[in-house]
């Protein structure tokens, strides 16, 4: 990418690879490709960061199997997210952050964490720790989400069918995954009836909406 | 301050949109009632203000702005430091009045090169100055 | 876990769960289940790490597809050794960090960036940057990685047949990855034929050795 | 230091083993030659000292060791800082000499406290002190 390429709409010369019509086309429909690139850093970020958070979150809904189990799938969906989305970034000519803690700091949610401080002993103090704090943190995660990828969607939607399908198919996921938590949370701490809807995923992670190549079971 | 028997204080929140942006209000000023248990943001968005925001947990900073009169509080913002009240700074997402108050949107841009001049995030995670 | 659990080997009385027989079979036999479970965090603190920079290290080997595909394998396979060995961290009594800049910040092995600097428009300056570069950094992540499991072989083999197990797993394909990366660097920048001698993986990330759990896809 | 016409300097290293370490040659003494362009870890388990390490690019820190006497100089460490050295630990995967050089073996747990005193990783990641 050479310093001296201009941004202004319009006309790609014949062989030119320095311009992508990819992005003129958003650029021409009033989207900054650019600025809606580093939003998406910011989304996957987030989805990144999740997907380890997670990993601590389910792991102490201790002998929870079906809150675990649920756990289990937003976090590999949301790491389903986090690799649709990197080459998007990549086609809006952009990059993850070379640092992973860059990546984690401008992630667009809050960090995740185990609602209790860790002890001396390389564990959490898990003495005081409810089931419900730890769904309250997995319900206000999935909010963030919620919002991120709607704001996705309302940058996108007149300008970038592209980005546009991504964000509207992990925005599905998110709010199977509120959903989710507004149901157990509000059984568990309230004792009240408040239905996701869902049937149950196939498989752990099976992100129905968003998964990447169906031909590569790793995404 | 309009006078209220029952529930929270409700306070007068003015809300300067900048010139600049790239948004039909542009420029405009609006005057909306905003009780003390309630957003900024929340309210402005239910009085058809479509302000920006994004994670709504006082984290991401997209709603940056200004308090230039009054005093607001952030109870539940995830990463709202000393200085960015020092400097002005208010995270409307969370923030919530406590007086009359007049704040300026859309300062996200500016929020973000003040918290990597102050080596916080996610401003020193955006710019490559390392 | 209370604070008075003592660590001394040995009985653990019927129903008490605040020792782990699983444990003292360790400690029993002259290893520190914490001493190696802290390491064990360490080690797929880097396995996390690489799976984040081989994403954009694998970017960056642009023209060259048979390249992008083999860091990815190596990528997703990275990945798969997180998620094996998750479980036993937390069966030793131990959990991810609560912040994931502190998981980074104790990987065994180095940040594997992308080694050209970041440019002013939110991706990296590639002017200089050659294809031999980035293979030098995957080939150095995977010995590195070779050295800490061949540690952990060592600390376990004699006393943890179930870490030793995943331990040696993971090590048989890291030790693919640095002949990969051997072969592939040595034809790149010194012209030398240095054969790796594997066949291809079938599916990307395939981790014939390490993968948990065959019923989920996922993992 | 042993003369040489050609190669490298060769300097003369004398090892440390702490008496308290968990292993046959706790509080042994050992006198090895290492050459200028090879690390210290490298020689002594070529010469069969067992010292403990891991990555081998002077980042994790398991095989910090302190210097005593001489000089070490450490130009592919991924991780080593000015405070380190003037604190005379030297990182022994990466630590190449440049005199004859004392070294005393097993220092890990002291540079992880150390660099946590200091705010560095890995001792800040690992110590729950937050």
């Amino acid at each position: 990418m050479s310093d001296d390429k201009t941004h202004a709409a319009g006309g790609v010369e014949p062989g030119d690879t320095s311009k992508r019509v990819g992005m003129e086309v958003i650029r021409e429909r009033g989207v900054d490709p650019e600025e809606l690139r580093e939003k998406l850093i910011d989304a996957i970020g987030a989805e990144f960061t999740t997907y380890y958070y997670y990993t601590n979150l389910r792991m102490h809904l201790a002998g929870e199997e079906d809150y675990k189990e649920i756990t289990e799938d937003a976090r590999l969906e949301d790491r389903a997210h986090f690799e649709l989305v990197v080459p998007r970034v990549y086609e809006l000519e952009g990059s993850l952050p070379n640092d992973i803690r860059d990546f984690a700091d401008r992630a667009s949610c809050p960090d995740a964490e185990v609602p209790t401080p860790m002890d001396d002993e390389g564990g959490f103090d898990t003495s005081e720790l409810e089931v419900e704090d730890i769904l309250e943190v997995l319900l206000e995660a999935e909010r963030c989400a919620i919002r991120t990828w709607s704001e996705i969607c309302d940058m996108t939607r007149e300008a970038d069918p592209r980005t546009y399908d991504m964000a509207q198919r992990i925005l599905n996921e998110e709010i199977d995954h509120e959903a989710w938590f507004i149901e157990l949370l509000s059984k568990e701490r309230d004792d009240e009836i408040n239905p996701a809807g869902h049937f149950a995923r196939g498989e752990p992670g099976d992100a129905p909406y968003s998964t990447n190549n169906r031909f590569n079971d790793s995404a | 301050m309009m006078a209220t028997d029952d529930g929270p204080d409700i306070w007068t929140v003015t809300i300067t949109i900048p010139k600049d942006v790239d948004r039909d209000d542009a420029g405009r000023t609006f005057e909306i009632e905003v009780s003390a248990d309630e957003t900024i943001l929340a309210a402005a968005r239910r009085e058809g203000v479509w302000l920006p925001a994004d994670c709504q947990q006082g984290w991401c900073t997209t709603c940056a702005g200004r308090v230039v009169d009054g005093e607001v509080t952030h109870p539940h913002a995830r990463r709202y430091h000393d200085e960015d009240r020092e400097a002005g700074f208010a995270l409307l997402c969370t923030a919530r009045p406590r007086s009359d108050v007049t704040v300026v949107t859309d300062q996200y841009d500016e929020l973000l090169a003040f918290r990597a001049k102050h080596d916080r995030p996610p401003g020193n995670a955006k710019f490559n100055d390392d």
